[in-house]
């Protein structure tokens, strides 16, 4: 089928701002929306640039708006979207280049969380693994699943407002640290959570779970967490 | 190099978010629009039994229909979908894998009781006439 | 020259084994880790199925008995002592990951939950062993995501989006490396003691592929091509699942949870070609017994896919039949929420790209390109060795896929490649920084990056007769159809001339985009030339060894041959030109023997 | 089997994040709910009042949300006094004075959303506190003395 595709370009050597761009190119429906952006690039316009690696949908790399809506590339079929389709880069960070925007801000956010297992106390003398039950274990499944893609953050309009706000992912990760059985930090994450730009600004939008490409419910992980400043418990 | 962060409202408002962004968007037109609402009613009554008469001019304003509705639209919508925000955050774990549903629960209250009202105004005015 | 750097040492690539390696260098020595990705867009996030060590947390396990099963899986090609270092270390290293807050699964008393996995046996029994230590299905995700935690908790200094094009040697030592920054264009010279390349493996040089785009074999062109061997190339492993047509990986872990093999006339096929694990059979003998069913026309619908077949109530039946029990000996019994559970992101795979679900759907499945067994010959300590008589080059290190320690021979066992990046990742970084502190600096050539620019000149001043996409199309094209699961002599011969014709147009392509941020388009044109390389290494050992070994099926040769190939092949440019020459296998404990499933 | 039964994880009260923001969060919801109470309150009486004869829908409303002696001399209610007693006005003052917290610091909320420096943060508190005092002040007398 021939689909139509406007992307929006922005070469920074040379445009003041951005500008939008149709190609009319063949594609199957079963095509995805980075296999028709690598055939744009590799037939029509070779300066078109994105990120991408894995290709399936679990690296985290090729976000972007598609048709309106935060997405990953490899994730989307033509099927799903239809012969119109547009493609923007992410709302609410710099544009670096076409569909590349600059990621430092959200990975700084990320590092914000204390993003590791805090433990402090000895390991079990005989060497082997901290215990933890099948049940403590799944209660921090879902945010296990993040691949730091940006797709929720950069849906949400309290981070279309301002870029301090550390955003919906920084909260998936801190989710996954404070609610794993064998965590002691989650006091300091707390703390940090709590700041003015923390999760009191989530107005619970929920653009960022409906981004999510990897279907964590994001707004009930923020509820989750909302929940353990105000009650202390970690259950 | 690159380009500014700024998100135009145009971009904002064009992101296609679901149902829940929708109730933010207008919870938050609703709460900014009653809060100014109440401070110039207040402030305007004020005047007027102080006997300065800027509040004549105003009061006008909140008498006629298309204000009333708007109001009423403010205060509805925000009763009610506050009512929702709250319930889902003390009962997040149980009721936010539904939040779908329980939007579309709320459009239906909502949609009843601001019909009520709107046809209650226009049928006042209507009456007035 | 502007743009230099220095630290003692610097790891070439963030993925499982750069991160291990950056993570442990760092401990003692000034360490940078440079990537051309996000250290979490790295591909080690792919994998899915779990990582191997004999943990014994369901039933008994020992580390000589996952030796044993790596040394049979590799055909009998790995080094022993390498293969040895690895199983004995493998516990602890799990161990390892765990303490640094990987969320395994768990039993049911609070252990790490293991799995089947294709290969891993209980050597006294012959049965499948659960061995696989795995975290839902996203085991790779997880170690990746770990590391890359560690690495923030450690302060490690990182060059995110640099891209490496160039690595420098002087008075025969590692001396530095070149790197492109990819968001200015701008050439970086990095001086360093030691250097560790973690680049991963050169998956996309064929057309059916579960590799990330970035799997272009950079590390090991650029070393190729600095006069440093590459090993045992001709082993690729072809992957049994992958989805039809795209190559998406379907983890093996769905075979270790009861999947069955069932071909286009709706039969389960595994047992004619492996009449002891069956489905579980290692993934060489499952990708050729899938390609022998197409080619005697049990394909689907004639095409050249059969279905891998997870649904409760086909499981349950062939279990009864199998007599498989669970590890109390009660009858093995899947349930819909259990295949949910245990492979969530498979499902969603199925679901999004073909709309199938797998719970009440077969899934089509078609072998893909999957692993490299091959790469730059490395000791058990990291250290690049560049000959037969364990010569090293001081202060060059290789982990993970681009290495070849070998561990995995011929044929690698699933999971074991997690546990290899693992393993020699971290004792790469710890001779890395171990050397680096007693080392004197070498002198940086003043020109360092010279060779590099003139590469860059040339890929944006060719005549732009050719067209790089069309040319990488072709040559992933030749190589999946003629250097793929079975080989012959006429098509590897054919595919050898093919590439190499290709090489020499390669010099026509012209990159049309003239600027210096993020020209992504030139650096996929310089890739492009990488895979080139690696190509013909690859086609050029594979035609080379008159045998069939592992992942090396040749239908000229079906079987092995221990007396005349019982040995690594080592492929050196010298004066612009391929040179075959060879290393012997060490062997230790295991003498070769047949390998029946 | 033992180390699994973990103790139960609570974080004490000064170190769970229990900040302004977390607190004004808790706030907002308890006088969503409180309001709610106030208008139930409102509602209740207006019907116990005869509202249903001599009130519409919305005058029924506009009173409920705010229970004061001006908001119901336009309708068709005969006797203005019970309407206009201490109890309704202590009503009145408290929905009123619920209301504007809830709503000034809902403000607070949506500028603090677009600003995110210190300094415009803190003019943003200085100049919300004070809109607060005045309007709270006419208010109260415009409950009070109606
Ligand atoms: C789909 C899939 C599933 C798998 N499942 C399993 C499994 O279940 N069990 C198992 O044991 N193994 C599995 N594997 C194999 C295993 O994942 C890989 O072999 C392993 O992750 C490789 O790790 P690595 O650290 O060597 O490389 P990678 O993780 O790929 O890292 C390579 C790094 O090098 C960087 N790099 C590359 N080139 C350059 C350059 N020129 N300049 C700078 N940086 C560069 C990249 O940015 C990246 O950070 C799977 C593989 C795939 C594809
Ligand atoms: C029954 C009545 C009310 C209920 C149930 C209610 C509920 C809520 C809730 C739950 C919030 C928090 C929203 C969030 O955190 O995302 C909120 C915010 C807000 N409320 Fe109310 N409210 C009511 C009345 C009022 C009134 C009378 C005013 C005005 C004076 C008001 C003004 C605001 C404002 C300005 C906000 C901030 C909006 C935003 O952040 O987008 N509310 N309300
Ligand atoms: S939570 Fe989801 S959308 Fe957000 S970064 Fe992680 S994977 Fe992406
Ligand atoms: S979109 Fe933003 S407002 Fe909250 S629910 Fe998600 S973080
Ligand atoms: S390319 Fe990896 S997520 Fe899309």
């Amino acid at each position: 089928m021939e689909v139509t595709v406007k992307i929006f370009r922005y070469n920074p050597e040379k445009d003041a701002r951005g500008n939008y761009v149709t190609y009319k190119i063949e594609a199957e429906p079963t095509d995805r929306i980075l296999d028709v952006l690598e055939h744009i690039k590799g037939k029509t316009d070779g300066a078109l640039s994105f990120r991408r690696s894995c290709a399936h949908g679990v690296c985290g790399s090729d976000a972007m708006r598609i048709n309106g809506r935060n997405r990953l590339a490899c994730k989307v079929l033509v099927r799903d979207v239809g012969a119109n389709i547009t493609i923007e880069p992410l709302l609410g960070m710099k544009v670096k280049k076409d569909l590349i925007v600059d990621m430092e801000p959200f990975f700084n956010n990320y590092k914000k969380m204390t993003p590791y297992l805090v433990n402090n106390s000895p390991l079990p003398a005989d060497g082997r693994e901290r215990l933890q039950s099948p049940e403590q274990r799944a209660r921090f499944d879902e945010s296990t699943k993040c691949i730091l893609c940006a797709a929720c953050t950069t849906s949400c309009p309290s981070f279309w407002a301002n870029d301090e706000y550390f955003g919906p992912a920084a909260f998936v990760t801190a989710h996954r640290f404070i609610f794993d059985s064998r965590d002691e930090g989650a006091s300091q994450r707390l703390m940090v959570l709590a700041e003015t730009d923390g999760t009191v600004r989530c107005h619970t939008a929920y653009n960022c779970t409906d981004a999510c490409p990897r279907e964590i419910h994001i707004t009930q992980a923020i509820g989750d967490l909302k929940m353990a400043m105000v009650t202390g418990k970690l259950e | 190099m690159g380009l500014k962060r700024n998100v135009p409202l145009s971009a904002a408002l064009g992101y296609k978010g679901q149902g829940p962004f929708l109730a933010f968007i207008l919870h938050r037109v609703g709460g900014a629009g009653m809060a100014i609402f109440i401070t110039m009613h207040v402030l305007s009554t004020f005047a007027e039994m102080r006997g300065l008469a800027i509040g004549d001019a105003l009061n006008k304003v909140y008498t006629s229909p298309p204000f009333q509705i708007f109001i009423l639209f403010c205060v509805l919508f925000h009763a009610i979908n506050g009512l929702r925000i709250t319930l889902l955050d003390i009962f997040h774990a149980k009721l936010m894998p539904h939040y779908r549903k329980i939007i579309a629960v709320e459009w239906v209250v909502f949609i009843l009781v601001f019909g009520f009202a709107a046809v209650s105004v226009v049928a006042t005015a209507i009456g007035r006439m | 020259m502007a743009n230099v750097h220095q630290f003692e040492v610097i790891v070439v690539g963030a993925g499982g084994a750069g991160l291990m390696a950056g993570l442990y260098a760092s401990k003692s020595a000034q360490t940078a880790v440079i990537s051309k990705l996000y250290p979490t867009r790295s591909h080690t996030g792919a994998a899915q199925g779990g990582i191997s060590a004999a943990l014994g947390n369901y039933e008994e396990d020992k580390p000589e008995w996952h030796m044993y099963d790596t040394v049979k899986g590799s055909d009998y090609l790995g080094d022993q002592d390498a293969i040895e270092f690895m199983c004995n270390e493998a516990i602890d290293a799990v161990l390892e990951l765990e303490h640094m807050g990987l969320p395994f699964d768990r039993t049911p008393d609070g252990r790490i939950s293991q799995r089947p996995f294709g290969g891993h046996t209980n050597v006294e029994t012959g049965k499948p062993v659960r061995r696989a230590a795995h975290a839902a299905d996203r085991t790779g995700h997880m170690i990746l995501q770990t590391l890359y935690q560690q690495c923030i908790k450690s302060n490690v200094t990182f060059f995110d989006e640099y891209q490496v094009v160039d690595f420098i040697m002087a008075d025969g030592k590692a001396s530095g490396i070149v790197a492109i920054e990819l968001a200015t264009g701008e050439m970086h010279t990095f001086h360093a003691k030691s250097i560790v390349f973690a680049t991963g493996g050169h998956g996309r040089i064929f057309e059916v592929t579960s590799n990330a785009y970035a799997y272009t074999g950079d590390g090991a062109a650029i070393l190729y091509r600095r006069g440093i061997p590459l090993e045992d190339m001709e082993f690729f492993q072809f992957h049994p699942t992958g989805i039809y047509k795209l190559g998406i990986l379907i983890t093996e872990g769905v075979r270790g949870e009861g999947g069955v093999w069932i071909n286009g006339k709706g039969e389960r096929f595994m047992p004619k070609y492996a009449p002891h694990v069956k489905d579980l059979a290692s993934r060489d003998v499952v990708s050729r017994a899938i390609i022998t069913e197409i080619k005697e026309g049990r394909g689907v619908d004639g095409k050249n896919y059969v279905y891998l077949d997870i649904r409760p109530e086909t499981v349950n039946k062939f279990a009864k039949e199998d007599g498989r029990t669970n590890p109390d000996g009660s009858p093995y019994n899947l349930t819909a929420e259990t295949v949910l559970k245990k492979i969530p992101d498979i499902i969603d795979f199925c679901r999004v790209y073909l709309g199938v679900d797998p719970v009440t759907q077969m899934m089509p499945i078609q072998p893909t390109a999957h692993y490299t067994m091959g790469g730059i010959p490395t000791n058990k300590f990291g250290e690049v060795v560049v000959d037969d008589k364990g010569t090293t080059i001081p202060g060059l290190y290789a982990a993970g896929e681009c290495a070849c320690v070998s561990v995995h021979g011929a044929n690698r066992l699933g999971t074991n490649s997690r546990l290899d990046i693992v393993v020699f990742g971290k004792h790469a970084g710890l001779k890395a920084a171990e050397y680096a502190k007693s080392a004197q600096w070498t002198n940086l050539p003043g020109d360092a990056d010279s060779a590099a620019r003139s590469d860059f000149e040339a890929l944006r001043n060719g005549s732009g007769k050719v067209n790089a996409y069309d040319l990488s199309n072709e040559m992933k094209e030749v190589m999946f159809r003629e250097v793929g699961i079975y080989r012959t002599e006429k098509d590897m011969q054919s595919a050898l001339e093919k590439v190499r014709e290709m090489q020499t147009r390669y010099k026509e392509i012209r990159v049309s985009d003239t600027g210096k941020i993020f020209n992504t388009e030139l650096l996929n044109a310089w890739e492009l030339g990488n895979m080139l390389a690696v190509a013909e290494v690859v086609a050029l050992s594979a035609l080379n060894r008159k045998e069939s070994r592992g992942g090396h099926s040749r239908e000229d040769y079906p079987e092995r041959d221990d007396a005349n190939w019982l040995k690594h092949s080592l492929v050196t440019r010298k004066n612009g030109k391929a040179e075959i020459s060879y290393k012997p296998v060490v062997i230790t404990k295991y003498q070769p023997k047949a390998r029946v499933y | 089997m033992n180390a699994l039964q973990t103790k139960p994880r609570t974080v004490p009260l000064s170190k769970r994040g229990m900040s302004f923001e977390t607190f004004m969060w808790v706030f907002t919801r308890v006088t969503a709910l409180a309001m709610y109470g106030f208008i139930l309150v409102g509602l209740i009486g207006a019907i116990a009042m005869g509202a249903l004869h001599e009130m519409t829908f919305v005058e029924v409303i506009r009173w409920a949300l705010v229970s004061n002696p001006g908001h119901v001399e336009s309708t068709n209610v005969q006797d203005i006094a019970p309407w206009a007693s201490a109890f309704w006005r202590t009503v009145a003052s408290g929905m009123f004075l619920t209301a504007l917290a809830h709503g000034i610091h809902g403000v607070i909320v949506i500028v603090d959303d677009y600003v995110a420096s210190a300094s415009g943060r803190n003019w943003n508190r200085y100049i919300s506190m004070a809109m607060f005092f005045v309007v709270m002040g006419a208010g109260l007398y415009v409950i009070w003395k109606a």
